[in-house]
């Protein structure tokens, strides 16, 4: 071993975004072949331990967060990482998802990708995870949008890519680009509100600030720069009805990048909601002076409705999942919004059930893909048969979506009714549960054309998928059954999480 | 000790699924398989019964902890309990799994199903399913269970693929998860929001919310009526939709489901929310029970008459088992310690009065094609077994001595009379008339009538296309006598003819020697606070 | 009147940011499309700037006086906005590249940059599609 | 009414006239045209509120850069926008009512335009901008505020401070005919030199405060306090340029070269090509003066990585491509902008295997941690530099690509 003097214990909260931020930018050295898959996955795999390492450390030293003070300059003047059990987790998460993709992406890549740019593909996906991982660590408000901007110009391109497949790819692509940009560009407004008022970026110190201001609930200015930040924020985590870019997004991306898309993208836009509403604005105003209960709750229950509707419409698999997914950030939104310690827990538990579920399903549709060429229903006839294992894994997702009890659905909506009837809002329990038995149709289209149905065209000829791809699949199916049965950790997490959020709250 | 017998009770079957797909190459293996595993979980399960049985029960082993499988949910983790009303579910379940083990192996091999060995896996996975809802030491459990017997058994009955089965199988899975996502989940997180606790516990476990007003007896009520319906499994009118449907399963299926396994888990857990979540004296101080026995009542009745007119077989068969269910459902809802012994002992006597008319369903399917109760004219006469058994297990239906359905009949005749509800004797008088009168046709057709010749009445309808074969009716129009392909049958395959007699026998054998189930049923109020 | 001329700017960044708004959700063009974001980008900009400037002060950038001391030359506008919007200017010319990047994939693939034809070429697509599936 | 808003309505008038063209003309080409004249027009307004490095960011990017990327647009697809059926769109119209009365609503309880008591202007800026490198030597040093800290004269402009202020500027204007030093740098080396002598004094001293070091304060937020923001800064650009290459090259097969693509040259005008000769020298000059320069005045490693790149795409626009591509080969450009973020990435990580956090630069030097500050600075601009220099030209080479030929893409996605 080399002898470097390199603290990684004390610098490790900056190493998690530089590792592939150093990462990235090498991998366009690596030329053709197999290496820039090979160096993505060393990339990400290290990104995934030192997550891994900093949750560690983070429960071992029993402080409430870790400060990470970048260039040494104190928070307030510089910039500061900042993790605490929340982003943790979130960090976790995301490094995790990246890391089984990657690992996943090498014959979805060689096959969707031309070859003479897998260099530069994996460059910028790698840098796409960066950006997630660095919107999750910071605590520093203006580095969250540099950090968004780095997250979604990668994503608008690498869902471009699609394009050699499906030219609908650009245009969704272009899509995503004019709406993601008009809500960055209204988050980054709202910030500018922020700082004019507070004068200061730092999220904790702006937090203070706006506990400092008198005329907190009546000032005009900081009631403006909450609709922007809550608009903007909605758009990017497509909140109904401002999930107009995610369907066609997803659905025309290439597998490997639906997959890490659907799993982590969204569900940093909803990190970046409670660092926002819960962390800077704080429970009291965000959820009581503000009318944001009724209006969130009012669009994630319409989200949960419709876009499941929607879906159940759909005779792409994947297209079909997309809608899915919007539902499923309805169901993240409807209870954050709750403002209660299930609500909140159930919020940051389904952010990790969905994306280990979603991401196991959109990878297995990408395995269908790699065999038979593409994902409508008709692809999927009979299947069953032809791909016992890749079936049955998007079966058991299928599950997991509908809440299922044994999967790790069942937790979430377990504790988003909890939180509804916490609150006393039984409507939005109703509403949770109509979602699910609208989810059982949509899942139950993709089952019964899987396995009660006649293969025809290259389905009949299709064979299991390579191992390359089964492992990971089932990897993230099998978590998404695990943390249906063993809760301790991601219960656990969430909850206390959810109860530092809410402060004081009980 | 027999401590851990029950996770073991649920491990044999899910090993044996294990088995089986692992043999699914070598039928003879893979069905010697199945009939071991069934075997061997009757072992478990008897071992278990001297435990259960023994006095001091609710003082020895109740009180020691519970087999916790894993903690689900921060506090409510799912685990496993011995309890006599499991312990009745669970014996009816394995020991009739071992027939229906044998009668499946004769069945399928001579209706040449496809994908067997699919079918084996899933009828395996189910009864381990069956297991964790009889063992369940809390609500939570026995609805895991229950969601996984509702998916294990989709498989099933969807099993021919084709496009009515699927759509069939749509509508059985709909219902059944549809009633339990909807209302079941629902209602059990009420219960915990109310209460903090879904362990089961004799006398329920809303005593203590009612008392502090935390809970209505209104509200106590709504989650009654949450429970109950949501129990879609117990098949109380409008959710029984889904029994019919499931007519289009193979027939060892439609017995697992209407006889031991799908059906009962439905009644067994309305008694078990009955007897161990809501607690008689909940029920009946608030005086939010008594609307399920009037609609536990008409479901019976109306069932019934919708039995009269079907011609299908299997179809007047399911409606028959829609209002036999409702016979547990009323005696649970009589919420008396009789009601809860005619409950428990019907459990027990429909699941083998009601396996023999199934299995005789499907033997004569196999062996004569037909599947119209107006094609069965003179049947008896070729198929003396099926139709002596199937006659026994009208009888017990009906209620007639000596048959295990008069036992339970007498029981909740004697708690209707004991509550003074007027209105379910008449209820049960009425219906025993509809039964005798759906089922009692059958069989004087069988043996009374003449089989149709060729000059004077074929076939009065046409065939099922879902069951038959054309090219068979084709062959029935010109032939007659030898020429004839249906006149022609004998009996049906050994195993069949075996599985058959022996549940026929399983109800005479009821009515003699109740004792077991009587003592477990007995077990049960023992446990009870005396009101 | 004073209270008014206090916040034009900020008027004028609002007036700016909504006609890049209009054009990003009027205009069928693509190209016009991506223009008008950057419109809307510029009026943020104009508000961040405005918010740093300080009644009489110059730039934020001090000077060396006679010892070799660096000082403030009286009062100067406050650099931290500024700094932010160098960022953003870069990021926007950023997202514009890629922005036009795709709009030539699209104009290769659907031979047209206007939103309607291309979404008229879509639907025919659909429709393919759908009668195949049927 | 200070004379900053007087020019101000003036040219935002201007703005907004221009803004509204842009949407209404329908010619795309004077669109671009249009465009470049608004950045121009914008830049000028920048400099009226005193943001002399966006003025200088705007004018070579929304000026130069954005118009460089639309004409190379252009040229693929059509020079005219298709007559709208509607002269109005209503919706977009409401919508757009709707959103900017909700913004004016927020205005009103905003401090006033230049309102020195605004909290922006009291809160930390000031803190932030009296650091001396005594402070920046230690880790907790850092987080305090300077011994005998003061709000600066700016924050609460009394009328005798005003006057005190305009002495002050009067004083130094004098002081600086009479100096002696030629460039604040040579001065702060020599002062270092003395300050390894006697430490304690040295702190006290005026040119030790850490803003003395980096006089531009927008370079030091930009690079210190805020580098890391830079960084990435740097790596959206760079990832920009990743973009276009992935979505633009044309499919190449293996070691097929990069000159086999014809593209229109200027060559054949030959004033052009002498004057741009002529040029090239000059603005590359300019180029590395703007970065170098960037801690003392306007400027920095963006402004000065536009400069340059416009030197090679100037290059180009009259030779070719391929007489670029000769001078620099379109792989070593891209390994080049990775560098440039490399660069940067590895300053800061320097700074950590020294002992510092990320991007402590004081870390560099542990003698002198304001010269260490200085020095990953100047380091970090280049970084910024060679990234963006290069990144442009890869943008520009990008988008003079042509499409892959569909046939030949057909066969490789099969071969595949």
């Amino acid at each position: 071993m080399l002898d470097i003097p390199l603290d990684v214990q004390a610098n490790l909260p900056v190493l998690i975004v530089l590792t592939p931020l150093l990462g990235g930018v090498i991998a366009t050295f690596t030329g053709r072949g197999v290496l820039p898959w090979l160096w993505s996955t060393l990339v990400t795999g290290v990104t995934f331990a030192l997550t891994i390492q900093m949750m560690m450390t983070l429960l071992a030293s029993g402080e409430p967060f870790i400060s990470y003070e970048l260039g040494n300059w104190p928070k307030w003047w510089g910039i500061e990482y900042r993790v605490d059990l929340l982003n943790a987790f979130i960090l976790l998460v995301v490094a995790g998802i990246g890391f089984i993709t990657t690992v996943y992406a090498r014959l979805s890549v060689q096959d969707e990708i031309p070859d003479d740019r897998h260099n530069v593909f994996y460059a910028v996906w790698i840098l796409a995870i960066t950006g997630l991982l660095g919107i999750t660590i910071t605590g520093d408000a203006f580095n969250v949008y540099v950090l968004l901007e780095i997250s979604s110009l990668t994503v608008y391109a690498l869902i471009a890519m699609g394009k050699d497949r499906d030219r609908r790819a650009l245009t969704a692509s272009l899509r995503y680009l004019i709406l993601g940009s008009v809500g960055a560009s209204f988050i980054l407004l709202g910030i500018g509100y922020l700082m004019m008022v507070t004068g200061t970026l730092n999220m904790e110190d702006m937090h203070n600030q706006l506990l400092r201001m008198p005329d907190l609930d009546t000032n005009r200015t900081i009631l403006v720069a909450f609709a922007l930040l809550v608009v903007g924020l909605s758009l990017k985590m497509a909140l109904y009805p401002l999930h107009m870019w995610l369907p066609k997004a997803y659905t025309y991306a290439p597998s490997a990048v639906s997959a890490l898309l659907a799993a982590t993208a969204t569900k940093v836009g909803v990190y970046m909601a409670f660092r926002f509403l819960f962390g800077i604005f704080g429970v009291g105003f965000s959820f009581y002076a503000m009318p944001s209960h009724f209006v969130l709750l009012g669009m994630a229950s319409l989200g949960i409705i419709f876009s499941s509707l929607t879906a159940i419409r759909q005779t792409n698999a994947k297209s079909l999942l997309a809608y899915s997914s919007v539902g499923q950030i309805g169901y993240i939104v409807a209870g954050f919004s709750l403002a209660n310690p299930n609500g909140v827990a159930g919020s940051i538990v389904h952010i990790f059930n969905h994306a280990v579920t979603k991401g196991g399903m959109f990878m297995a549709l990408g395995a269908i893909a790699y065999r038979v060429g593409g994902t409508d229903m008709k692809h999927l006839r009979g299947l069953g048969k032809r791909m016992p294992l890749t079936a049955g894994a998007l079966a058991l997702g299928g599950l997991g979506l509908i809440g299922f009890p044994l999967t790790a659905g069942f937790i979430s909506k377990w504790y988003l009714v909890s939180g509804a009837l916490d609150a006393g809002m039984w409507q939005l329990a109703v509403v949770v549960l109509i979602g699910s038995l609208f989810a059982l149709v949509y899942v139950w289209k993709i089952i019964e054309a899987l396995f009660f149905g006649e293969p025809t065209g290259r389905t009949a000829e299709a064979t299991e998928a390579p191992l390359s791809m089964l492992i990971p699949i089932w990897v993230l199916i099998g978590l998404s059954i695990y943390f249906g049965v063993d809760t301790s950790f991601t219960a656990d997490v969430a909850t206390r999480a959810a109860s530092s959020l809410l402060g004081g709250l009980p | 000790m027999g401590i851990e017998l029950p996770l073991l009770a649920m491990l044999v079957p899910a090993a044996g699924a294990l088995l089986i797909a692992a043999f699914g190459r070598w039928p003879n293996v893979r069905e010697l398989v199945t009939v071991l595993t069934s075997v061997a979980l009757l072992g478990v399960v008897l071992q278990m019964l001297p435990t259960v049985l023994a006095d001091g029960f609710w003082e020895t082993t109740w009180t020691t902890e519970p087999i916790v499988l894993f903690e689900m949910l921060p506090g409510i983790p799912l685990e496993l309990k011995l309890e006599p009303l499991g312990m009745i579910y669970a014996l009816i379940a394995s020991s009739l799994w071992i027939l229906n083990s044998l009668y499946s192996v004769g069945y399928m091999r001579a209706n040449h199903e496809k994908n067997q060995t699919r079918f084996y896996v899933c009828f395996a996975l189910a009864i381990a399913s069956v297991m964790g809802i009889a063992f369940s030491g809390n609500i939570l459990t026995l609805f895991v269970f229950y969601e996984a017997l509702s998916v294990s058994t989709y498989p099933l009955v969807a099993h021919k693929g084709t496009p009515e089965a699927v759509r069939s199988a749509r509508v059985y899975l709909g219902i059944l998860v549809g009633t339990s996502i909807g209302l079941l989940l629902p209602a059990l997180i009420a219960t915990y929001f109310f209460t903090g606790d879904l362990a089961f516990a004799p006398g329920g476990i809303f005593q203590e919310a009612l008392t502090d007003g935390r809970l209505t007896g209104p509200m106590l009520g709504v989650l009654f009526f949450m429970y109950m319906f949501g129990i879609g499994k117990a098949a109380l009118m409008p959710m029984h939709k889904w029994l019919p449907a499931a007519m289009v399963a193979p027939t060892p299926v439609s017995a697992l489901l209407h006889a031991v396994a799908v059906v009962k888990a439905g009644v067994f857990t309305v008694v078990k929310v009955c007897i161990y979540v809501f607690g008689t004296q909940s029920l009946v101080s608030a005086g939010q029970g008594e609307w399920l026995i009037y609609v536990a009542g008409a479901t019976i009745l109306i069932a019934s008459c919708i039995a009269l007119f079907q011609d299908n077989l299997k179809r007047r068969l399911a409606y028959s088992t829609v209002s036999q269910l409702s016979y547990i459902t009323i005696a649970a809802s009589l919420l008396s310690p009789l009601g809860f012994m005619a409950a428990s002992i019907h459990i027990a006597a429909h699941a083998f009065g009601k396996i023999t008319l199934f299995f005789a369903a499907g033997s004569i399917y196999t062996a004569a094609h037909k599947t119209k109760i107006s094609e069965l004219d003179g049947i008896g006469r070729k198929m003396p077994w099926t139709m002596g058994a199937f006659a026994i297990g009208s009888l017990s239906m009906i209620g007639v001595p000596p048959t295990a359905g008069f036992i339970s009949k007498w029981y909740l005749l004697s708690g209707a009379w004991e509550t003074g509800y007027t209105f379910v004797i008449v209820v049960v008088l009425l219906s025993t008339l509809l039964n005798a009168g759906y089922f009692l046709p059958i069989v004087w057709r069988a043996f009374f009538r003449a089989p149709p010749s060729h000059d004077g009445h074929a076939p009065l309808s046409p065939q099922d296309d879902a069951f038959g074969d054309p090219a068979d009716e084709v062959t029935a129009g010109h032939g007659h006598g030898h020429d004839d392909h249906h006149g022609d049958h004998g009996e049906a395959p050994l195993p069949i003819v075996f599985a058959l007699s022996c549940t026929a026998a399983g109800t005479i054998v009821l009515f003699f020697f109740p004792d077991i189930v009587l003592g477990l049923a007995q077990q049960i109020f023992k446990g009870l606070p005396l009101p | 009147m004073t209270e008014l001329l206090g916040i034009y700017n900020y008027w004028i960044y609002i007036i700016l940011m909504m006609i890049g708004f209009y054009g990003v959700i009027a205009k069928a063009n693509l190209i016009k499309q991506a223009i008008a974001l950057g419109l809307f980008q510029t009026g943020i900009f104009l508000f961040y700037i405005s918010m740093a400037v300080v009644d009489g002060g110059t730039a934020p950038i001090w000077t060396t006086v006679g010892d070799g001391a660096v000082k403030a030359l009286g009062p100067y506008d406050n650099p931290l906005p500024h700094v932010l919007i160098l960022t953003a200017i870069v990021v926007s010319v950023s997202v514009l590249a890629v922005a036009l990047a795709i709009i030539i994939n699209i104009k290769w693939s659907y031979g047209t940059i206007e939103y309607d034809e291309i979404a008229a070429l879509e639907r025919a697509t659909e429709r393919e599609e759908g009668d195949a599936d049927a | 009414m200070s004379e900053v808003l007087l020019v101000d309505s003036v040219l935002l008038f201007l703005v907004t006239v221009c803004a509204v063209a842009i949407i209404e003309v329908r010619s795309l080409y004077a669109v671009a045209m249009l465009s470049s004249v608004y950045s121009l027009l914008m830049a000028l307004v920048w400099t009226n509120m005193h943001s002399m490095d966006v003025a200088f960011t705007e004018a070579a990017v929304g000026g130069g850069i954005s118009t460089i990327l639309l004409i190379g647009t252009l040229v693929h697809t059509r020079r005219d926008e298709k007559p709208a059926k509607r002269r109005l769109h209503l919706p977009a119209l409401l919508v757009t009512i709707l959103t900017g009365a909700a913004l004016i609503y927020g205005t009103f309880d905003m401090p006033r335009f230049g309102d020195p008591n605004a909290t922006i202007h009291h809160y930390r800026v000031p803190e932030m901008m009296s650091q001396t490198v005594a402070a920046v030597s230690g880790r907790e040093g850092k987080q305090q505020p300077p011994e005998g800290y003061e709000a600066p004269p700016r924050m609460t402009p009394t009328a005798a401070e005003w006057a005190g202020a305009i002495h002050a500027i009067d004083e130094a204007e004098e002081a600086l005919e009479e100096a002696q030093h030629s460039a604040p740098k040579a001065s702060e080396g020599e002062h270092h030199e003395g300050a390894e002598e006697h430490h304690e004094g040295a702190h006290k001293h005026p040119t030790d405060d850490f803003n003395g070091h980096v006089p531009n304060s927008v370079t030091s937020l930009l690079a210190a306090y805020r580098g890391f923001d830079t960084m990435f800064e740097t790596t959206v650009i760079f990832t920009a340029g990743m973009a276009l290459i992935m979505l633009l090259r044309r499919r190449r097969e293996e070691g097929e070269d990069d000159f086999s693509q014809r593209g229109a040259t200027l060559s054949g005008q030959v004033i052009l090509r002498v004057m741009t000769k002529m040029f090239i020298p000059f603005i590359l000059v300019f180029g590395f003066y703007v970065i170098t320069h960037g801690e003392i005045g306007p400027g920095g490693g963006f402004q000065g990585g536009v400069i340059l790149a416009t030197a090679f795409i100037l290059y180009a626009l009259l030779y070719g491509r391929n007489a670029l591509y000769r001078i620099i080969r379109p792989r070593t450009l891209e390994v080049l902008a990775a560098c440039g973020v490399l660069l940067y990435a590895g300053v800061g990580v320097a700074c950590m295997l020294l002992g510092g956090n990320f991007l402590d630069y004081a870390a560099l030097n542990a003698a002198s941690p304001g010269d260490g500050e200085a020095m990953g600075m100047t380091l970090v601009e280049y970084g910024v530099g060679i990234t963006v220099c290069t990144v442009m030209i890869i943008i520009f080479n990008q988008l003079a690509e042509l499409p892959s030929n569909p046939s030949r893409r057909r066969a490789g996605a099969k071969a595949s």
